[in-house]
């Protein structure tokens, strides 16, 4: 198979497609959408922290557990990164950052602990978790709000700053996509978690430290969910309790528009965050294809249910060409059995 | 070492009722049916007001749409799967009467039409899920932007408010007159638990979807039509969150897009609590109400304790984890206590 | 290099030791005091009836189950593994009775998954997981894809995976449970070539197998569990078959194929015309009568089962029919089967034919519910009282109806997947590989059981991979290969090397 | 028990805030300075509330409170009939209710404590907008959510002002940002990106102005689209210094909230029933108003809005 064709057959390669194809059509109509230097930015910068987000909940997905509790993280540690730099202002803002982050690895640990140690269902543990991280966010902050004027300068510039047109947020997720692609594609702890999504009871008599390997996923969920906090924080300049709320299901849904299938063991990062940028290229681009504000959620509804309905054809045709080549055993030559 | 614990060469009987009821007593059900009641003696002792009818009156109709959609969750949930669109469909149907409702139709044939849009979205999940054979979590997570997308769509973020009284009266009337604690609306639920409860442990399609939850594979061996099975499960779930939707608008006097949104999840929650297992093929329809008595009467008295609503929330989330973790560690102890204590006793009887 | 002879115990130590090991699940006694002693080059059988322990024993050496008491040593020393990482790091490979694998993942990454190849950026180095995978297979003697998932291969090739892997980790004790169960005769000799070349080597193998002619053949020693204790170790050379089977039953079995001969055999009650499904059967045609058993022969992967599945309904196929009692059944659709009077006992118990988790009284009313029910209610009693008479019937043996199925051992797992079946009254019985992994005991049961219903007019097709059972217990063979049937022969016709020509006809020809 | 109303421990007042939802700036202001005002003369002052701003979140608040018999729920509406039925109930237990900052049908309620009136806001908007556009262009509205009584109202006053006033500009868009400041922020993205030729926002919400002025502050339409609206001093200060926005206008929360408490106050001492022309007292406001006035409809008004802009807004603190 030629590297063209593997690409082709890629599973990612459609999702490009369509975000190719959504971009193309709206520039067409409205050609400051992706023209205009704010077009181009809110392009990149729009689906920056949707990105971050699938990718947590890709890594999460691909061991067929799941994380919902990823934007009350996300509220969580923007709302503490606000709050350091308000109560603490002397902290550097590196440090705010990394505590931050860090935040959200604590909270990532706590789910890791409740799941992997607890042996209970991930979906339960982290919706638990969803409820009380965003309690004690809203017990903290109460009516409370972090604004613009109460942010170093640096730091929120930050969150809107651009690199030769590129936002920052945008090269810090592909940054991320980057790292988390490479270590589950190529080192062997990723490919575990591929292992234990595929069968987890099978990874278990494999010898494969699967509560571990469990554990460091939502690890890795928590401090990116984190990292997305802080970014937050940068983005919109202005924390209040409810930061996030909601963004658990895209993200889900991100990873499954972009092929990671739910029951684990499948789809790559990459997919969902692909799925990320279609997911908030659309609801961007609605208003200019004149489909009304409030009609966004319903064409993303039946736009995941298509993709799902994608990824079961694929499937069957794979399955029919496995079912085809099957002849694999056929007897080879008897040849010199042991050398 | 104990004669009763040998593998027995004789052919087996029914376990005596008597044992039965013992691991019933001793179950996660009758653990979550005393939850509810200890709550209920430290809500009176502790919290001023608790314990009054108004409170019962207020804490059943608060906990009535996840009471009723708990009913045909439990059984998709047993059957292994789940639906996350409740919520939205819920506020599609209460969209789709207050539209109606507005447009001058007569409340009823709103109603009818409303319950009839949940019969065709749960059938759109039965069928992705069932017959196409997709993952319910994907699908229901994509309903549930599809559902609330329409029903945003169809009213934008404005209300649809004003429903007659007589109609309002039908949801909020007491049962046994003014100042009585029984909302008359509970019978809806009390028809409907017993027939879920019925269907479920009673009736061959109760077997089937207990079966269907523990393997699907087998299940199809043995002649249980699973995708049937899930079909309607899902339909009726469809089904009762319209209902729900119906009940929501009326209480509220407000059909509104966003009438529950997010509320999926204390659905899901309230079934779990309820000692269902989230891998399906376990659970049963009283511990499920108990669970989401408890969860009602916790916010019930946090509230009129003016605790607000994020400790709630936390109580919530905390009463889910811990639900789930202690049946674990529980089981695990008692495997741990057996042993030591088995060791124990071999250990002096080699001694002698 | 020389076997060890089974000797001074002072001399050196064993490689493997395991002296009273209990283990309880619960109130499931599964271990009692097991022993088991292993040396350097040599090939352990562990032989005993369904549920007397083997598998628990293995897990346990695995790491996978902590013992209760007893003691393990490895090479003299006492060791206690708290996971199977553990028990590979100290040279342990295991075959575990069901195969494990990864669906998603290629074959390659199957066998080397935690311990791929790396390159010096401690990436994963595909090419050199590739070249080995190729090795290993040459070794074996298959060709299988190493890029290609593991979804969708034949439960042989899987179990070839598993060998595969297991050789792969270069170890000094390779622990077998039931490899064979789902092999050929082809691929079992290349097994035992392998195995018997790592003997030589010096390294300690155990063999765990329900066929006698495969222990005898390959084994240097025989230790008889029964009833989760131990009975007895013998040299191989010093037994004979009835004796292990003696020490196994602890009595001795009289016949293991008490066929009556001549019963009385009626009309055609299963008839099946031209059956083709693409890639997997081609135009099979067969009839089973009542008071019929038919053995359908045939090497693995001849499509025996896939024509059993589509007969029943559960899967599809292209063209044909199947007709009951005159009646012609609906395609895919085994509530008509059922309904038609077909019964189905599916070669994979554990996943296709009981509710592992569901009490063993629910799984034989599971078929019935309907029937059982009243005005659309099941009564507990009714259930039960059915269930209790059927697990009588078969003798079932399991503390109470409201023990989980999955907990029995496979005889009788097999044996309450038949009882459910037979609750619904069939005309007709499709079972499949009915004694696959089942003790000499517990067979010789199920075969009389099998002779009994025939007996009493059921028609009953019978795939087998066993070759006596095949000969012993057929009024009729079909043999199939490559998805044809190939041959019929009648009893006196059927003779072990009739048999074996017919099923490798075709490859024969190509 | 508790029908007289209030017979709290504290001495008589037992006043419960119920703001739209928690965690709104805007309440927060107003709601601490009605615990001071209540704390003041003597009442036992308390907040609930839902953490999202919907009807039925105020419901079961309403009725929590009606079974603790507090003396007055003083709240801001999410809806103006949904909550018809559960206020009834609460007055029906004798307690007194008064809705501050966003109405609910005036059967339904006591007394309303309204900001501004309509029509001095909605003025008030467009002739700030039409100044900083020059009078003309397109224009769009940042709304809070849909059926948010007081912007549906204000919104229904513009349109006739801007029509007779201001022929050359046009009302293109409205958005709703559902107070929400993540929602406000991408709402603005969308409607620059839809509308290229807007020269004007509208955003007659704190939430709204704030996100948008935060969007217009880093992008490239700074200075080039104007902007104003409802917003607090302490938000829009950074905007206002840095040129995104040249003015914009409030009432003062705080002042509600004080005035929301004395007229519960007034209701639990029977000085007023709702009645037009009743008349009551309140202190501590900023403005030197003490005496209010119950109009018609029971609405009693604080005062036309006041405009902030680069030349006072230091004099502010909220
Ligand atoms: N995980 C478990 N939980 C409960 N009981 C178990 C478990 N595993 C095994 N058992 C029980 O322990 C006993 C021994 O089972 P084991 O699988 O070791 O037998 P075996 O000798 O391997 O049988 P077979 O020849 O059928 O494979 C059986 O009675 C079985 O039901
Ligand atoms: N898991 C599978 N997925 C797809 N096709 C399969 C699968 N297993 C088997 N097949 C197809 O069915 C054919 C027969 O498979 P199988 O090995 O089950 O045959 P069998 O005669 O029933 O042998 P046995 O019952 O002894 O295992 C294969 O050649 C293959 O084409
Ligand atoms: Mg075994
Ligand atoms: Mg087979």
């Amino acid at each position: 198979m030629s590297g063209v064709s593997t690409l082709l057959r890629r599973r990612e390669f459609g999702v490009v497609v369509a975000i190719g194809v959504l971009i193309a059509v709206t520039t067409v109509i409205s050609p400051s959408f992706a023209t205009g230097t704010d077009g181009f930015r809110n392009l990149l910068l729009t689906p920056s922290l949707l990105m971050i987000l699938a990718v947590a909940q890709g890594i999460v997905i691909i061991t067929k557990n799941i994380d919902l509790s990823v934007s009350a993280v996300l509220g969580l540690t923007a709302y503490a990164t606000g709050r350091m730099f308000v109560d603490l202002p002397g902290l550097p803002i590196p440090v705010v950052i990394l505590l931050g982050v860090g935040l959200g690895t604590l909270l990532g640990a706590v789910n890791g602990t409740l799941v992997s140690l607890g042996r209970v269902p991930s979906l339960v543990i982290t919706l638990g978790t969803l409820y009380a991280f965003r309690g004690i966010d809203i017990a903290w902050a109460g009516g409370d709000r972090v604004n613009a004027g109460e942010l170093p300068r640096e730091f929120t510039t930050m969150g809107t700053q651009t690199v030769l047109g590129v936002p920052v947020l945008f090269v810090v997720a592909v940054a991320v996509l980057a790292v988390v692609a490479y270590v589950l594609g190529q080192t062997r702890s990723g490919r575990e978690l591929y292992a234990i999504g595929s069968d987890d009871a099978a990874a278990v008599l494999y010898g494969l430290r699967v509560r571990r390997r469990v554990f460091f996923g939502f690890l890795a969920s928590g401090t990116l969910a984190g990292l997305a906090g802080v970014l937050f924080a940068a983005r919109y300049a202005s924390v209040s309790s409810n930061a996030g709320t909601g963004m658990e299901l895209e993200a889900v849904a991100a990873a499954v528009l972009g092929g990671v299938a739910i029951v684990g063991g499948t789809g790559t990062v990459l997919g969902a965050v692909l799925g990320a940028v279609l997911l908030t290229t659309i609801s961007r681009a609605l208003p200019t294809l004149g489909i009304g504000e409030f009609w966004q959620q319903a064409v993303l509804g039946a736009l995941i249910i298509g993709a799902i309905l994608l990824d079961r054809v694929i499937a069957a045709r794979q399955a029919r060409r496995l079912r085809s080549s099957h002849a694999s055993i056929a007897v080879a030559p008897a040849k010199e059995a042991v050398t | 070492m104990t004669t009763t614990l040998d593998p027995v060469r004789q052919t087996p009987k029914p376990r005596p009722a008597a044992q039965r009821w013992r691991s019933l007593l001793l179950g996660r059900d009758a653990a979550v049916i005393g939850l509810v009641a200890l709550v209920w003696i430290a809500g009176s002792v502790f919290v001023d007001n608790f314990g009054k009818p108004n409170t019962v009156y207020f804490l059943l109709l608060d906990a009535l749409p996840i009471l009723l959609i708990a009913m045909p969750m439990t059984m998709v949930i047993i059957s292994a799967e789940i639906d996350l669109s409740v919520a939205s469909m819920l506020g599609l149907s209460s969209v789709v009467v207050g539209v109606l409702f507005q447009g001058g139709w007569p409340i009823w044939a709103a109603v009818a039409v409303a319950l009839a849009v949940g019969l065709v979205g749960g059938a759109l999940n039965g069928f992705l899920v069932a017959t196409v054979g997709l993952p319910s979590l994907a699908v229901t997570v994509a309903t549930l932007a599809l559902f609330r997308g329409i029903a945003v769509g169809l009213l934008g973020t404005k209300a649809v408010t004003g429903f007659p009284d007589e109609h309002k009266d039908l949801v909020s009337d007491r049962l046994f007159g003014p100042g009585t604690a029984i909302p008359g609306i509970l019978l809806v639920f009390v028809v409907l638990a017993i027939g879920f409860g019925v269907l479920l442990h009673f009736t061959p399609f109760g077997r089937a979807t207990y079966a269907a939850g523990m393997s699907a594979r087998t299940s199809r061996f043995s002649g249980v039509n699973v995708p049937a099975v899930k079909f309607w499960l899902f339909v009726a779930t469809g089904f009762v969150s319209a209902l729900a939707g119906v009940y929501w608008t009326l209480r509220y006097d407000s059909a509104r897009g966003d009438n529950a949104a997010g509320f999926e999840l204390a659905v899901v929650a309230a079934v779990l609590v309820g000692g269902v297992s989230i891998f399906g093929g376990r659970g049963a329809i009283p511990g499920v109400i108990a669970g989401a008595l408890l969860i009602g009467e916790l916010r019930a008295v946090l509230r009129l304790a003016d605790v607000s609503a994020d400790a709630i929330n936390i109580a919530t989330g905390v009463l889910l984890i811990v639900s789930v973790i202690v049946p674990r560690l529980v089981t695990g102890l008692h495997g741990r206590w057996r042993r030591a204590r088995r060791s124990g006793l071999e250990s002096t009887s080699s001694s002698d | 290099m020389t076997t060890r002879p089974p000797g001074d115990p002072h001399d050196e130590p064993p490689l493997l030791e395991l002296r009273d090991v209990s283990k309880t699940f619960g109130s499931i006694v599964a271990l009692k005091s097991a022993r088991l002693r292993v040396e350097r080059g040599s090939i352990h059988a562990l032989v005993g009836e369904n549920g007397a322990g083997k598998s628990t024993l293995v897990k346990i050496v695995a790491g996978l189950h902590q013992r209760d008491d007893g003691s393990f040593r490895l090479d003299g020393e006492a060791v206690d593994f708290s996971s199977t990482a553990q028990s590979k790091a100290a040279g342990i490979a295991v075959i575990y009775q069901e195969p494990t694998l990864f669906p998603d993942l290629s074959v390659m990454e199957n066998i080397f998954m935690g311990r791929q190849p790396l390159t010096r950026w401690r990436r994963v180095d595909r090419a050199a997981m590739r070249r080995r995978t190729r090795d290993l297979f040459q070794r074996l003697g298959v060709a299988i894809d190493p890029d290609r998932p593991a979804m969708g291969l034949s439960i042989a090739d899987q179990q070839i995976i598993e060998i595969a892997k297991a050789i792969s980790l270069d170890a000094r004790l390779l622990i077998m449970d039931e490899p064979t169960a789902a092999l050929s005769g082809i691929e079992v000799d290349r097994l035992f070539t392998i195995a018997r070349a790592l003997r030589d080597e010096g390294r300690g193998l155990v063999f765990i197998s329900h066929r006698f002619n495969e222990i005898f053949d390959l084994c240097d020693r025989i230790t008889v569990m029964r009833d989760g204790s131990y009975v007895a170790t013998h040299d191989a050379a010093d037994v004979t078959a009835a004796e292990v089977v003696n020490l196994m039953v602890g009595r001795p079995v009289e016949t293991l194929y008490p066929k009556t001969e001549g019963g009385d055999v009626g009309e055609v009650v299963l008839r099946v015309d031209g059956l083709s499904r693409r890639g997997t059967f081609t135009d099979v045609s067969l009839t089973v009568r009542s008071g019929e058993i038919v053995g359908m022969a045939g090497l693995v992967g001849a499509g025996r089962s896939e024509v059993a599945r589509a007969v029943f309904g559960v899967d599809d196929y292209d063209s044909g029919a199947v007709t009951v009692a005159g009646t012609p059944l609906r395609r895919g659709n085994p509530r008509a089967a059922i309904r038609a009077g077909l019964a189905f006992v599916p070669e994979d118990r554990r996943r296709e034919g009981l509710l592992v988790e569901e009490s063993v009284g629910r799984n034989i009313a599971l078929v019935l519910r309907r029937k059982l029910a009243n005005w659309g209610l099941i009564r507990r009693r009714d259930e039960d009282a059915l269930a209790a008479g059927w697990a009588r019937t078969l003798q079932i043996t399991a503390r109470d109806l409201d023990v989980a199925a999955g907990t029995l051992s496979g005889g009788n797992q097999q044996k309450a997947v038949i009882a459910k079946w037979m609750a619904t009254d069939p005309r007709v019985l499709i079972i499949d590989e009915p004694t696959r992994g089942i003790d000499v005991g517990t067979k010789t049961e199920v075969h009389r059981l099998l002779d009994e219903l025939a007996g009493r007019g059921l028609a009953i097709l019978m795939i087998s991979s066993d070759l006596p059972e095949i000969l012993g217990m057929s009024d009729r063979v079909y043999v199939m290969s490559e998805g044809r049937i190939t041959r019929e022969l009648a009893r006196d016709e059927a003779t072990g090397e009739a048999v074996m020509t017919a099923a490798t006809t075709l490859e024969a020809v190509r | 028990a508790g029908c007289s109303g209030g017979s709290g421990d504290d001495g008589g007042y037992d006043i419960a805030f119920l703001p739209k939802n928690l965690g709104n700036p805007y309440f927060e202001a107003s709601d601490k300075a009605a615990e001071k005002a209540v704390k003041g003369f003597g009442g036992s002052f308390k907040e609930v509330g839902p953490s999202e701003a919907t009807a039925d979140g105020q419901v079961t608040y309403i009725n929590t409170l009606t079974q603790q018999s507090v003396g007055a729920i003083v709240l801001s509406a999410n809806d103006t009939s949904a909550l018809c039925d559960a206020l009834d109930e609460a007055r029906d237990a004798g307690i007194k209710v008064v809705t501050f900052d966003s109405d609910v049908d005036k059967e339904c309620r006591d007394v309303y404590v309204s900001a501004s009136s309509p029509k001095l806001i909605a003025r008030n908007q467009i002739d700030l907008i039409a100044d900083q556009v020059g009078g003309k262009g397109e224009i769009a509205i940042l709304s809070a959510t849909a059926n948010a009584t007081n912007q549906n109202a204000w919104i229904d006053e513009m349109k006739p002002y801007l029509k007779s006033e201001y022929p050359d500009m046009k009302l293109v868009d409205v958005v709703y940002g559902d107070d929400d400041d993540q929602t406000s922020y991408d709402k603005t993205e969308a409607l620059l990106s839809s509308h290229p030729d807007l020269a004007g926002i509208v955003s007659p919400t704190t939430v709204g102005v704030a996100a948008a002025a935060r969007y217009l502050s880093t992008s490239e339409f700074k200075g080039k689209v104007a902007l104003t609206g409802l917003g607090t001093p302490n938000d829009m200060r950074e905007y206002v210094d840095n040129g995104t926005v040249t003015s914009f206008a409030l009432w003062n929360p705080e002042d509600l909230g004080i005035l929301a408490s004395y007229t519960a106050k007034a209701l639990l001492d029977e000085d007023i029933t709702g009645k037009k022309g009743d008349t009551f007292s309140a202190k501590g406001l900023s403005s030197d108003t003490t005496k209010f006035t119950v109009g018609s409809d029971g609405v009693i008004t604080l005062g036309e809005p006041f405009v902030f802009d680069k030349d006072n807004i230091d004099d502010f603190d909220f």
